[in-house]
């Protein structure tokens, strides 16, 4: 089984009729993902790639019992669209949008905390449960079903990793792009749990980053809580202190937050790091062989 | 986005809370008439982007007309280096002319979102004027933390703790609780990450007044902040990184001679790490997005062979909805109106890899090709080990 | 508490809403003058604190001096009953006078704090014009209710779902979503109980105007709330309700002729129904409180005495941390204060019940001792079947 | 076993030193009632009634270990009250205060179900467990221990009623009055679960008024949900529509929140309503005859 997603996922998609709406769209439903509904606000009627557009998501849902959004709203009004996801009863928002407001992400998270609903991202590549259904803008076709979950704060870093586990035939359960942001609603460990319940993930790859203590509270949750073989990466050794490297969460901020005590962290809590992304692929086929075998 | 202390300052004032009289001068003239208008002593501060310009020599009280004069000279046009300006340093062009004070006491406070917690964090200590890592590591019990929920936003028990924590009494506590209730609001609805009061001091005659001031703003959020997004002076930034931003490129320049260009900000992280573990040392981050096209990467190019450091440049792309003959295309055709003078190693990876790098194989350029990342890794090992 | 039509009006056009000009008058020569200065048409409208005042004959539309003067001689003095004012009816002392506008379409709109969803609520309705009420009962799916979290606040999305659902478009979709959000702030910021908009008019020119508005604000947060308190207008409410009012009595006047005073508010309502089962009618609802000393006890049975409908009294009284005893003396030392001149029930029980009841049959008063519920509410039948 | 409070349970009263608070808290303290500390902003150091009061309520969770507190605060800083004991972990909050402003209480609620703390109130007697322990303003001798489970809207009704079980010799598991506000923390549904759950507990009483539909929506749920007798009674057969009854939320409004309607569901949902409050003990004598014989 696949995490946060399956066949069942009813998907709607807001910002439907913008230029990356419109593109991805397409894309999802040529990977076979059920989009069901779109939203554009003042579009009701129209059909976007043969989807039909409403003008709120509690309309998409009565209509076509959507429960999964994935936005493409710009950042100025990206907030808003997560809380009317949540509030028309949608069980898991995956919000591709970059440069979200960080009050705003303050609060989005606060309000679903409240509410039933799962946010991933934002500015993350969304989610995919390959050979069953894509949800966010990875390429479809470098992923392959199989035993491994794959969980990153990157976008390309994690096409990459999943481009080396496809090569050496390690197949996929689901891949997360939790996002690059400061404060994101999917962590680590949310994934890592999820994956350590999932019947057909047998190892799980962690892609990290300097900032934050993201990966530091997930490897104490690996050491503690997870039986399946985890193996790490962390992106940003030679990134200068002070400065934010592209992702808005991605800063070493009073020396905390630095690849070497990140991956120092996880090799304590016997996760397999990794720090050659060349070789990652044949790192993880010699650390899942026992667990992937028969 | 940093904003300078007068900057900082002039924000603070507009919202209530209170700061010493002061004013920006530019020359040594202009220093000292801001210093016999507001009185002496008076405090003649560098307005640079950095933290500890105390200990730089950016900062100096003046008691007289002639202290005003020297101090001016002694700053203003000085190249101030501290921990964190890095080798190059900053010159020094504007400074802050300020009422000097009596105090009694220096407390320290912040109020900022906080990433790990996802609240609103209020942190105040007895021991101001240290910065906050001194302060964990000398004193760390000196030092709360009070979480406010975004939602619910400030409440009067969360100032109380804060003031309780000082050790505040009578006038001042009330006083320091309607600052905190200030400052909390105006963070939230100027989109700040940083307000940094360091040092808050209480004056003999029982008032709060703030001695220096940090505030950054959310770069993402200056579309509805123009009043703060007026402010950006990027006078002290790196001149490539100011030339890469007007591109709307993410450039951070660095101490090493490879030039990378990448699409996607991990990935260009791990491309640094790459370079690193190969030998060799990164001279750049460059994240070229994931719709880069032949103009952006151009640009890239632009922006990496002005550094005359730099002896070899490493692109590195996964194709995904990107496809890479379309990035092969690009890179090309930048390759060409540029006029490429060191050697570049290109390592493609994703959908229609093939025809991306028949395309670059067939341009005629000096375009080393990678079979995968080892192999760039190898291929860039090489051009650092040339002299 | 609930405002005045031209009170609300007052309110919400200082908060940005779009409300008619207009003017209060007390006279038929003002209502006529405010006429003329308006611009004819006009309308004339009763300010009482009822709703159903046009069907009343309360709201007159005029075109000429004539009728304006028509109108104020019949509605001005008036005594207005409506299915809210009871009974009695209320004179009619003030009316608005207002600008007439032509218009295409009335909306519904209201915003209150709602009890069972522990939200702040909005209510729309394309079928303006008739109360809530009706409209459920006739077109239940023209009513859209949308649930604002409290903490959260409006969001955009709540302001389209409700203009969606009045099918509004264009500019007149840009100007209600305006218009709600500005309700929704000051429905918060001024603590209202309710802001009803009915019917929210859509003029010809595609403008949206409130014709009618009902606010209601918490009397709890009153004390937050100055230039609202000072809205407070007593003249309407009953007289005996006023004085109660006056001396913190929580005194609500009923047709019956058995007066009760009993603590708390539960047990008063309960006492109410006992009395009623009994086969008498309660006079009136009086809550004297868990604190209740002497003083607030010989004010309620001046207000219960003023009642001249009023053949006897239940006074009911559970003792708790405020002993019998104590109650038992207040209650006599009332009595004779007072001068009592009906029968008066008294029913006690709790802390010290024994020494309450000694002091009562020792006062010399004529006081009925009631042994329990059951006795009280056969004397109470005795006292109501005496001619 | 008693439901909310125990004999673990440890006491911080806010607004200790005020006048209601200081003397109910001798009254608690007579009744047994461990409160370990009290909470008045600028008199820490101090005792109020032999117990130590702290500036913030975190303190006086850090220093006594107190999970429960008992609030005086006035109307005006109510709210921010029931704040500070959810933000120092305080799991149950016992607020008498009545006259809260209605948009405080929505927040209270709003933020509460967010946290891990129970508010019982506003404008309530408390909670009391004979003989174990007593948080509120109720007087303690009327109440005796035993099998019956009372819930109440009101305040001097719900000793009545307490008053009369415990003369037919029906003691009580706890009795909670859990407010005649409109906004409350706890529901009757809250307590009619727990009380369906108390091994301790063999029947219930539940007293409601006019106004609102928690009545309604308690007697759906004791149909679905609860297997011990309930007794119900409802105050206000008698008043007019449009008023409100002494309490903020007892008000008939739009022709809904009868005590006709009420009694009907309530009848309607396997509930025993008496309509003579005279009579109510007796009534329960015979409804709980069998379920709390042996």
């Amino acid at each position: 089984m696949s995490i946060f997603v399956n066949e069942q996922t009813r998907i709607v998609v807001q910002g439907i009729t913008g230029r990356e709406g419109s593109f991805h769209t397409r894309q999802c439903l040529e990977y076979g993902s059920k989009i069901v509904a779109g939203v554009t606000p003042g579009k009701e009627g129209q059909k976007a790639g043969g989807v039909p557009v409403f003008n709120t998501v509690a309309r998409a849902v009565a209509e076509t019992g959507a429960n999964t959004s994935l936005i493409f709203v710009p950042p100025a009004f990206a907030a808003d669209a997560i809380f009317e996801a949540a509030d028309a009863g949608i069980s898991l928002a995956v919000c591709i949008t970059e440069g979200i407001p960080f009050h705003d992400m303050l609060r989005v998270r606060g309000y679903l905390k409240k509410t039933g609903c799962r946010l991933i991202g934002p500015n993350c590549p969304g989610i995919i449960a390959p050979g069953l259904c894509k949800i966010g803008i990875m390429p479809g076709p470098i992923h392959a079903p199989g035993p491994i979950g794959v969980v990153s704060r990157s976008g390309t870093l994690t096409y990459e990793v999943v481009h080396q586990l496809t090569g050496v035939g390690l197949g996929q359960s689901t891949c997360i792009g939790i996002g690059g942001d400061p404060v994101i609603g999917t962590s680590f460990i949310d994934c890592l749990d999820a994956f350590n319940r999932d019947e057909q993930t047998r190892g799980i790859v962690m892609v990290g980053e300097i900032g934050g203590n993201a990966e530091e509270e997930a490897a104490a949750f690996v050491r503690e809580q997870v039986d399946k073989p985890v193996v790490g990466f962390i992106a940003g050794l030679t990134a200068p202190p002070g400065r934010r490297m592209g992702h808005a969460g991605a800063i070493i901020s009073g020396g905390s937050g630095t690849a070497a005590a990140k991956i120092k962290t996880m090799r304590d809590n016997n996760i397999h790091v990794c720090e050659d992304l060349g070789s990652l692929g044949d790192f993880c086929a010699r650390v899942f062989a026992g667990a992937t075998a028969g | 986005m940093k904003l300078h202390e007068y900057q900082a300052k002039d924000l603070l004032r507009a919202a209530g809370l209170p700061v010493p009289g002061g004013r920006v001068a530019e020359t040594v003239d202009e220093t000292v008439a801001a210093a016999e208008a507001l009185g002496y002593p008076a405090a003649v501060k560098a307005q640079v982007h950095a933290g500890g310009r105390g200990k730089a020599g950016g900062i100096r009280l003046v008691r007289d007309r002639a202290e005003a004069r020297e101090a001016a000279k002694a700053i203003l046009g000085m190249t101030l280096k501290t921990a964190q300006t890095g080798g190059r340093g900053i010159v020094v062009k504007k400074v802050l002319v300020e009422q000097g004070r009596d105090n009694t006491g220096e407390l320290y406070l912040s109020v900022l979102p906080d990433r790990q917690t996802g609240t609103l964090m209020i942190i105040a200590s007895r021991s101001g004027g240290m910065n906050i890592e001194e302060m964990a590591a000398t004193d760390p019990d000196a030092i709360v933390r009070v979480r406010v929920d975004p939602l619910l936003g400030v409440q009067p028990h969360h100032l109380r703790r804060a003031a309780f924590a000082l050790e505040l009494r009578g006038p001042l506590f009330k006083e320091f609780c309607a600052l905190l209730r200030q400052l909390c609001t105006l963070v939230c609805a100027k989109d700040l990450v940083l307000a940094e009061i360091n040092p808050l001091a209480v004056t003999g005659d029982e008032q709060l007044v703030i001695l220096d001031a940090k505030v950054e703003v959310d770069a993402n959020a200056l579309f509805r902040q123009p009043d703060l997004a007026a402010l950006y002076d990027p006078s002290g930034d790196d001149p490539l990184e100011a030339e890469a931003a007007r591109h709307n490129l993410n450039y951070i320049r660095l101490d090493g001679t490879i030039g990378n260009m990448v699409n996607g900000a991990g990935l260009a992280m791990a491309t640094m790490d790459l370079i690193k573990q190969a030998g060799a040392s990164p001279a750049n981050f460059l994240d070229v997005g994931g719709g880069a096209d032949a103009q952006m990467i151009e640009n890239g190019f632009r922006i990496i062979l002005s550094d005359p450091a730099v002896k070899g440049i490493l692109i590195n792309i996964f194709g995904g909805i990107l496809r890479c003959d379309t990035l092969a295309t690009g890179v090309t055709e930048a390759a060409r109106a540029v006029g490429l003078n060191v050697p570049v190693v290109v390592r493609m990876e994703g959908t229609n890899v093939e025809a991306g790098r028949r395309i670059l194989a067939e341009s005629g350029l000096d375009l080393i090709n990678a079979a995968d990342l080892a192999d760039a890794a190898e291929k860039i090992a090489r051009i650092a080990g040339q002299p």
